[in-house]
């Protein structure tokens, strides 16, 4: 039996997530759409704090909503003046996003719905120690990550360099 | 591998690819190509003497010069070659009408890349005919397929374009079905646990192919065969074909190419399945007895020369496919004896009409008319490929109609004799389109005082025609000898189909 | 009332379907690249979801988030470069206008 | 007899044929001619020395003299094409009363026209025509194709040099291959006989699919020593057994054998051009005059009645088949002379005159029945193809000099040539008496017999025959008032006088109205019948003359006379009278004018119904159904091409739009199914 | 800890170690030396390919507890690539060393490097973390090598496709990996196969089809595919040529390794007909669109299409002789294609030309290029002797191996679908051969370096089918690998 404070926190938490995305998609205004994707990512962290991945929580910040939206609003910023509201959506346009995303949502859904053990499974262990993030983190061992740690790595640098030679005036 | 006989015919005919593309001049092209042609022919020509010597001398084996030697081994792919009378006499037939086709394109434009694509050609005949493992004849046949589009597109006349696509297409397509075939033969080459095989004697031998299977099976590989053997309702691409191919070209394609619909039909389809071959045959019997009067009848309204003898192709090439599915000695050396005739005739009358039209500029029968005065020697070949294809005696068309028609109505089953009936009645209607084109062609007085001034053939032209013309009398006057060679292929003991009877 | 696995499962979900819907009926690129953002978002939701609910014991669920969110900057830095360069060309990020190249 | 001769028989016509035809062009006209010539005068040489022998050796292979019987003697016979191990082609000789006595008259005729052509084929000025030499190797190739028809022992044999005859006399019908009536007359020549060998093709093949032999003496014969047989009804008979044991013995109401019978008569009607398919007979008076003379007077027309002649032990198996020669024969006898009386041109009344006779000899092998004198009209049949052969021969020789002289065929041209041409007069009038069947003359004592032979099967058939007799006498005889008496027309200002022609041409000419003659004493009933076996103890010059059934011969006579009487008032001089008669039956002279329009009909039939109804149809069915389909397929292919492009919108959201539903539909549909 | 387990990345190492080097000399040489970039890049991959084939397989060896595996067919395919890498970088020297690269070489080739190093990955992991990351890098810096021909606005266009699609390809990857990882617990493929047990439920299904969406977006299978034509036309041809054959070899080795070590118990059941469906799909819509293409590279893309979809063949059969064909298929396809595409630059180059109708009549004036296009197209339709009719026939043949009538059913319809890919390859020969119409290329010389790579795709058209050798090598590989251990 849940606490009526974790589901009050829930219940704004899910509220805010749902609420946000759907403005984020809707709204007319693209610097809006940016800054409710920001009270989203906000939402999710605050989803991993209820959850205790405490540390996720902080990178979910850090990295989401410091650095991504930040790199959205410069760009939105460079690419259109402020106060340009997008066109009228055509009715045919959003029809077809309707089917996609509640078709989606149904196969999706179901899916979830029909397998019992989603349905019923409830929260249980800890909140991860810091130790142990790291030394996964370096291990090479099971459920140890250095392998993809140092391919991403790789992955990051060819992106710099590839946002880098694509950025460049000539 | 190079001690075994047959494989020279691969390899004179890459030999002289090679040479060709050395060649800097027409000349060299000529003599390469002439020097190359008689070696393939000599080489054939000493095959039959020692085969026969073979066989004289008790040689019982089901095929001779065999040679086997292992290429993809995981899938058991070997290059296995050998041969028996009916691949002698087809690759007899083949040398015969490569070594006409090169004198008929004495003259070409572009030579060189010519007959760098007709030898390519002729190297996938000869592969055929020689190969005995089912990958290998496949690879071949496909081989020969392709070099028709450029030929025809290159070369061509008329609507070249079109006709070289649909053919190419609609010979794809056939081959489409009979890999699907092939491939499904090779799975079930071997029962449970053997070792799977593409050889065709060993899959003949192990005769593990059960009769759902084979129901199966079937009727793809004699669809992707019947195909080239222009079987109706697939028969289309040979009239537009044919009439667009430049001479040699349309030579080798109906003399030679067309009969490996036929062979492939008796070697692969008939030989490996004999159960389905026997229940089956009825509903290809239908279509090959249609192909058989409706190629004639649809010969007797055309106005192009080469459509004439397109669709009388798809006549004569019907009534092979048709021996076939009688499944009894006689009928099907009859087949392969109308493999040999068709060939040579009408390898003859695509030269004539090559080089008819390389005078008048024109295939229109309704446009010529008293060639014969003009030209005589090209009026009396045509004549005589005209008598040997409405069967006169003493050439070739008779002896394979008549022991088609004779073979055939031995068949026990009232059906079978009734259509055999209805193919006999194609010799009345023959007659009546080639006396049309002769008496319309050459005889009557002329009717474009322009070809008054035309020649009559050179002698490469003459040399080509009078080799053809002198096969197509060697077998109808010595049948006996043909049939001899033939014979052994189709005894019961070998071609199970005909025991199952 | 227990809050299991499910009422994670389906805010994430929506939130997914929000993507997708921001993706098909935004115009401008950016808005797009808004909408993908969100659906990675859900994404990783979903991983910690399942790993704290079903597979407490272990953190792949956690260490996947953790470098999908990696890659969500990368490609994120990347997509923009991109858009920007777009606009230097066209002036103009309406998704609309990207269809020179069709059929 | 050892097999030199015979093949040299057959060997030297080949030869000749070979080395005129493919050198040719290379000799002088005139070699080419005497080469023709003396080859052919060889092999009429040996052919009378191979066919005395036969008859007068007394040979035991070649007579049994005990019983008095003539055999079948097997010279060579070489395997040519084995389809089973019974069913062999071979090619043979096979000699016996008939072939010896067909190998006589083909000879001879051929001698006498390859002697004749020399003349014939050149103008007045002594110009050889075009093509002689060409014509002389056609010849040839007739000759030994015709030769190896009657020699054939097996029946496929006979068929090979069926077609060979077929095609050489398509080759000579269409010698003068320029004029366009030449080239449709040798056309359908060619194709109504073709059409008959099918009917011939299908016989045999259900003659041997039953039996499993195609040879005349397994068919016919018992074999009394090693190659030598006997003809025995027993071995007929045997062989009406298999089919009527086989599995399905009846066929359409009538039994197979009668079928197959009555296909391969099928065959021999077509080349002896018995109605409906003598249409191509008159046409074939396209070819030059010596070549009607040879093949379509005196020897390939008869083929259809030899072939029958040949198997005529099968065919008294079935009295049905029998019946069916008789009135197929009867019906074309009369029409063919009503057709004759009408005509203007001397070479078509000639061939209607030649179908009535082969049809005379159709109806007496109908009638012959072992019962009744041994099998008279056999041998009536054999004797009136030996007479005929020789006296149409002289008529068409005859013809051919009047129509070289005169250069038409039309007798309106001709009128009152008597005085100019003496010897061609003469000779003419005794071919004409001849086949008129006046006494003593060849065609008497043939007709004569077969009168005999159908008035013991059938009085019906003997009146109905009796009066096609006297309708011959009529034509023939207008048409010789025609030609050589009524008025003579004037000859033109710088032209010569029409006269006799060179001994070449006379030559032949003077032989052959010596030999229709005296023909008529051979005496056939000793040397040719049905099963062999002689008609008379003893035989003299008067044998013939001796037997006759006068009451039968009186009648005939006076038919004969009546008939030439009447044509002599009619025809003799310019008068009135065949005005009148035409003018009082305006109808049957049109249709009898218009040959009862049978080639209109045949007309109809080639070019509406199977060019127009089944030719054009499949020409049209395979262009637009059978072809169209194939490139409907790939119309098709293009155009679904072109309906779907717009997936490829160029729009990105649009990609991903197909993309998801892409992948839920996987999942979902897959799901679906699974559950 | 144990980070010896980094020398069982062997070829990964030599990868990276050859891109530092690139990435050095490119940052640290005199600006004169860069014109030699080009040349040193090659001739270092070149050495790393030798090296890799040499001392590139060290047998079966799992690394990071099972997050990495490598094996004798693994080393086989990455050699595969690496000769296809090289035939690209031989054939893009001339347009690497033009004026408009000038600032952007070095960074072409360590993309190019890079993706490679991903593409790695993807064939070696054994860990969905580890192959997103492959993934990711395979498809990101591409993106960006998409974008690099800065003149042409197609470039720029084509790049934002491909960037969106495939961020949105990677979501809904990444939705089915959580999936999957909500049903089984680990993201191992070993352990998820254990956990995932025999029984299936819906959940799985359609985590199995976001996968397959996800990966099939890589192969460019129907429906996933509609990025592909529109990139492959705006993209450099160089990258366009990289991109049609390596990236997507790559894949679709990944993607059998995918589906049979994590789903292979379920292939009778749940992926074999998915598989069915794309199959079809995949090849019947690439053809009908190729048909009516003019532009040369689009009407590669779309070919390129339906040559995934006979690729995929190979994996529907589901056995080791699959896994051969398959391989051999792309080794094959690498050649044929890259001889196209290398022809297609080559001209390109020259004149800017790109559409089917320019090369009207090209046989008459560039008889070599013609004729490598030629037999560059005789290979792709599958026509003997050359190569392309081997890799069909066994990949047919393995496909059939499979027994069942439905397979035969699938297999006529990709038969019938070569006659319509068969049509479209044979426009190329009409053009070039048949047609009337006046050259629109003048005579030229191509460079070196493009005629070097014609050479040596022209002589793997002709050698890779007729020497069995390469067939049998790939077929020894695969019939010890053990990657079909869990198939049920």
């Amino acid at each position: 039996m849940e606490s009526v404070g974790s589901i009050i926190v829930y219940s704004i938490i899910t509220l805010a997530i749902i609420v946000c995305s759907v403005l984020a998609v809707t709204t007319r205004k693209i610097l809006r759409a940016a800054t409710y994707l920001l009270f989203a990512l906000f939402a999710t962290a605050a989803l991993y704090f209820k959850l205790d991945y405490e540390f996720l929580g902080a990178v979910q910040i850090a990295v989401y909503a410091g650095g991504i939206v930040v790199l959205f609003v410069f760009s939105i910023l460079l690419t259109s003046k402020p106060g340009d509201n997008s066109a009228k959506l055509a009715s045919k346009k959003r029809v077809l996003g309707l089917i996609g995303a509640l078709s989606m949502l149904l196969v999706a859904g179901y899916s979830l719905v029909s397998r019992t053990s989603f349905v019923t499974a409830t929260a249980s262990g800890e909140n991860p120690v810091m130790k142990e993030i790291g030394a996964a983190l370096m291990g090479t061992g099971h459920g140890e990550y250095l392998l993809p740690f140092e391919a991403i790595s790789v992955l990051l640098l060819a992106c710099i360099i590839g946002g880098v030679v694509i950025a460049r005036k000539r | 591998m190079f001690s075994n006989i047959l494989i020279y015919f691969v390899i004179i005919p890459l030999l002289m690819l090679g040479g060709f593309a050395l060649c800097r001049s027409d000349k060299a092209v000529r003599t390469v190509a002439v020097a190359g042609s008689m070696a393939l022919l000599a080489l054939s020509v000493w095959l039959l003497v020692d085969y026969i010597a073979l066989r004289q001398a008790g040689e019982t084996a089901e095929m001779l010069y065999t040679g086997s030697w292992v290429w993809f081994a995981p899938l058991n792919i070997h290059l296995a070659v050998g041969v028996d009378g009916v691949s002698i006499a087809m690759l007899l037939l083949s040398s015969i009408i490569i070594f006409a086709g090169s004198f008929a394109s004495w003259k070409i434009d572009n030579m060189r890349h010519f007959f760098m694509w007709l030898l390519l050609l002729s190297t996938g005949v000869f592969g055929f005919f020689i190969s005995i493992d089912m990958f290998t004849m496949f690879m071949f046949y496909e081989v020969a397929l392709i070099p028709m589009y450029l030929l025809i597109g290159q070369w061509g006349t008329g609507r070249k374009e079109y006709s070289a696509m649909k053919l190419t297409l609609m010979l794809m397509g056939g081959s489409a079905f009979l890999m699907l075939s092939l491939i499904g033969i090779y799975f079930h080459s071997a029962p449970e646990g053997g070792q799977l095989t593409w050889n065709l004697l060993e899959i003949a031998q192990n005769d593990s192919i059960s009769r759902g299977w084979q129901y199966f099976l079937f009727p793809m590989c004699f669809v992707g065969f019947g195909v080239l053997g222009a079987m109706f309702p697939f028969h289309t691409w040979s009239p537009d074909g044919h009439a667009c191919a430049p001479t040699a070209v349309s030579m080798l394609h109906a003399g030679v190419l067309m009969k490996l619909g036929g062979y492939g039909c008796f070697r692969v389809a008939m030989y490996l399945m004999p159960t389905a071959a026997n229940d089956l045959a009825w509903i290809f019997l239908i279509l090959t007895g249609v192909s058989v009067v409706y190629g004639a009848f649809s010969a007797c309204v055309q106005t192009d020369l080469k459509y004439i003898n397109a669709y009388s192709s798809v006549s004569h090439c019907g009534m092979v496919l048709f021996a076939i599915l009688m499944l009894n000695t006689t009928a099907l050396t009859g087949a392969i004896m109308q493999m040999l005739s068709h060939g040579l005739m009408t390898a003859l009358f695509f030269a004539l009409i090559g080089m008819i039209y390389g005078r008048t500029h024109t295939r229109d029968i309704r446009l010529m008319g008293g060639l014969m005065k003009i030209m005589p020697f090209l009026g009396v070949g045509y004549v005589i490929a005209g008598m040997a294809s409405l069967g006169l005696p003493g050439l070739s068309g008779f002896v394979a109609e008549m022991t088609i028609f004779v073979g055939s109505f031995q068949h026990p089953d009232m059906f079978h004799r009734v259509f055999t009936i209805v193919a006999c009645s194609s010799i009345v209607i023959t007659a009546v389109y080639i006396l049309r084109v002769v008496g319309k062609l050459l005889f009557g007085p002329v009717q474009d005082e322009h070809h008054l001034s035309l020649t009559d053939a050179t002698w490469w032209e003459r040399l080509s025609t009078i080799t053809l013309i002198v096969s197509v009398a060697a077998i109808g006057c010595f049948p006996n000898f043909f049939e001899w060679l033939i014979r052994f292929t189709f005894s019961p003991e070998i071609f199970r189909a005909i025991g199952l009877n | 009332m227990e809050l299991t696995m499910i009422y994670y499962l389906i805010p994430s979900l929506i939130m997914f379907c929000c993507g997708v819907y921001g993706f098909i009926t935004r115009r401008n690129m950016i808005a797009i690249l808004i909408s993908l953002e969100l659906m990675l978002n859900a994404v990783d939701i979903n991983f910690v979801v399942f790993n704290r609910f079903l597979f407490p014991g272990e953190m792949e669920g956690m260490f996947f988030t953790l470098f999908a969110i990696g890659l969500a900057a990368a490609e994120t830095a990347l997509a923009i470069a991109i858009i920007i360069n777009v606009f230097r060309v066209s002036e103009n990020i309406d998704v609309r206008d990207v269809n020179k190249m069709k059929h | 007899m050892q097999p030199v001769l015979p093949i040299i028989i057959l060997a030297l016509p080949l030869a000749m044929f070979l080395v005129l035809g493919l050198l040719g062009h290379k000799m002088s006209h005139r070699l080419a001619g005497i080469l023709g010539t003396a080859g052919m005068g060889t092999t009429m040489v040996l052919a009378y020395i191979v066919s005395f022998t036969y008859f007068f050796s007394g040979n035991p292979s070649f007579i049994d003299a005990e019983t008095h019987t003539r055999l079948q003697a097997v010279i060579f016979n070489h395997d040519w094409l084995a389809f089973t191990p019974s069913l062999v082609i071979r090619l043979g000789f096979l000699l016996d009363p008939i072939s010896a006595l067909l190998l006589v008259v083909i000879t001879t005729i051929s001698f006498m026209v390859h002697l004749y052509s020399n003349g014939y084929m050149r103008d007045h000025h002594g110009v050889w025509e075009t093509g002689f030499q060409r014509f002389y190797a056609f010849l040839s190739l007739f000759s030994f194709s015709m030769l190896g028809l009657v020699v054939a022992t097996n029946i496929f044999q006979m068929y090979i040099f069926w077609e060979l005859v077929g095609a050489s006399s398509y080759l000579l019908i269409g010698f003068y291959y320029t004029k366009p009536s030449a080239v449709s007359a040798s056309k359908k020549a060619f194709i109504v006989t073709r059409f008959a060998d099918l009917g011939f093709l299908i016989g045999i093949l259900i003659l041997s699919f039953y039996t499993g032999t195609f040879n005349f003496t397994d068919l016919t014969s018992v074999e009394v020593s090693e190659g030598v047989y006997q003809i025995s009804e027993g071995t007929a008979s045997s062989i009406k057994n298999i089919f009527a044991t086989s599995a399905a013995p009846v066929f359409m109401g009538g039994s197979v054998l009668t079928w197959a019978l009555v296909l391969i008569f099928m065959g021999g009607m077509g080349k002896s051009a018995m109605m409906p398919l003598h249409i191509w007979l008159p046409d074939a008076m396209e070819g030059p005059t010596p070549v009607s003379a040879l093949i379509h007077a005196a020897t390939m027309v008869v083929a259809g009645v030899y072939l029958v002649a040949r198997l005529f032990p099968l065919y008294l198996m079935e009295e049905m088949s029998l019946q069916i020669v008789v009135v197929v024969g009867a019906l074309t006898a009369f029409y063919a002379a009503m057709v004759a009386c009408t005509q203007n041109d001397i070479k078509r009344v000639l061939a209607f005159s030649t179908i009535s006779q082969i049809a005379f000899m159709m109806v007496s092998l109908g009638v012959a029945r072992p019962e009744f004198h041994h099998g008279l009209g056999y041998m009536a049949s054999m004797f009136h193809l030996f007479t005929h052969a020789m006296f149409k021969a002289l008529l068409f020789l005859c013809a051919g000099a009047l129509i070289h002289a005169i250069g038409s065929n039309d007798y309106t041209a001709m009128h009152g040539l008597r005085k100019h041409m003496p010897i061609t007069h003469i000779t003419f009038l005794i071919g004409c008496l001849a086949i008129a069947g006046i006494i003593p003359f060849a065609g008497f004592f043939s007709k004569d017999e077969i009168l005999t032979a159908t008035l013991g099967h059938s009085t019906f058939w003997y009146i109905w025959m009796s009066a096609v007799a006297g309708l011959t006498a009529f034509y023939m005889f207008r048409l010789y008032y025609l030609i050589f008496w009524w008025k003579e027309h004037k000859v033109p200002a710088g032209h010569h006088a029409p006269h006799d022609q060179p001994w070449t041409m006379t030559l032949p000419l003077v032989i052959l109205a010596v030999v229709s003659c005296l023909a008529g004493f051979v005496p056939m009933g000793n040397l040719v019948t049905w099963n062999g076996h002689e008609m008379f103890e003893s035989v003299n010059f008067f044998t013939n003359f001796a037997a006759l059934d006068w009451s039968v011969a009186s009648i005939s006579l006076a038919v004969a006379i009546a008939a030439i009487l009447l044509a002599t008032v009619m025809y003799k001089k310019e008068n009135p009278l065949p005005e009148k008669m035409k003018n009082l039956l305006p109808n049957l002279w049109r249709w009898c004018h218009h040959r009862f329009y049978w080639d209109e009909l045949y007309m109809f039939i080639t070019h509406k119904i199977i060019f127009g109804c089944i030719s054009k149809p499949i020409a049209w069915f395979d262009h637009y159904i059978v072809d169209g389909a194939m490139n409907g397929l790939a119309l098709l292919t293009q155009k679904v091409s072109y309906a779907i492009r717009g997936l490829q919108s160029g729009n990105v959201q649009m990609y991903v739009w197909y993309y998801l539903i892409g992948a839920l539909l996987l999942g979902a549909i897959t799901a679906i199914c699974l559950i | 800890m144990d980070y010896s387990q980094f020398l069982a990345m062997r070829q990964e190492i030599g990868l990276l170690i050859v891109f530092l080097l690139v990435f050095l000399y490119d940052t640290f040489m005199p600006k004169k030396a860069l014109n030699a970039t080009a040349g040193f890049t090659t001739i270092l991959f070149l050495l790393f390919t030798a090296a890799s084939f040499i001392w590139g397989n060290i047998g079966d060896v799992d690394a990071f507890a099972g997050m990495y595996s490598t094996s004798g067919v693994c080393s086989m395919i990455k050699n595969i690539l690496n000769v296809g890498v090289l035939i690209v970088l031989i054939q893009s020297c001339r347009w690497a060393n033009g004026e408009l690269m000038i600032m952007r070489r070095g960074e072409f080739y360590e993309l190019l490097l890079v993706t490679l190093f991903g593409m790695y990955l993807m064939i070696s992991a054994r860990h969905f973390l580890l192959f997103v990351i492959g993934l990711e890098s395979a498809s990101l810096p591409l993106a960006a090598m998409v974008a690099f021909d800065k003149n042409r606005y197609e470039s720029h266009e084509a790049a934002v496709k491909y960037m969106l699609t495939a961020v949105f390809s990677s979501a809904v990857f990444m939705m089915g990996l959580s999936f999957v990882y909500g049903l089984s617990g680990s993201l191992y493929f070993h352990d998820i196969a254990l956990q995932l047990g025999s029984s299936f439920n819906p959940t799985l299904v359609v985590a199995l089809a976001f996968v397959i969406a996800g990966v099939g977006f890589k192969l460019s299978l129907v429906p996933f595919h509609l990025w592909t034509a529109d990139v492959y036309q705006g993209a450099p041809t160089s990258v366009t040529s990289y991109l049609s054959v390596i990236s997507k070899g790559a894949a679709a080795f990944a993607f059998l390794v995918i589906l049979v070590q994590c789903f292979g118990q379920f292939y009778s059941m749940v992926w074999e007909w998915m598989l069915y469906a794309l199959i079809i799909a995949t090849i019947t819509i690439g053809n009908l669109f190729a048909i009516r293409q003019n532009n040369m590279k689009r009407f590669l893309a779309f070919s390129s299409i339906s040559q995934a979809g006979y690729i995929m063949l190979g994996i529907v059969g589901c056995n080791e002789m699959g896994l051969a064909a398959m391989m051999y298929y792309i080794l094959v396809y690498i050649f044929s294609n890259l001889a196209a595409f290398g022809v297609i630059g080559a001209i390109e180059n020259q004149t800017g030309k790109v559409e089917m109708t320019d090369y009207n009549g090209l046989s008459r004036t560039n008889p070599w290029l013609a004729c490598s296009m030629m037999l560059a197209m005789f290979s792709l339709a599958g026509i003997p002797p050359f190569a392309g009719f081997f890799s069909k026939f066994f990949i047919f043949t393995s496909a059939i191996n499979q027994g069942s009538i439905a397979i035969y059913v699938l297999v006529l319809i990709a038969l019938i679908n070569t006659i319509i890919s068969l049509y479209y390859y044979l426009l190329v020969v009409k053009a070039m051969y048949i047609s009337p119409e006046e050259p629109q290329i003048a005579t030229f010389r191509s460079a070196c370096s493009e005629r070097l790579g014609l050479w040596i795709t022209v002589g793997g058209i002709v050698a890779l089918g007729i020497v069995s050798f390469f067939y049998d090598s790939i077929m020894e590989a695969a019939a010890g690998s053990t990657i079909f251990a869990f198939v049920g």
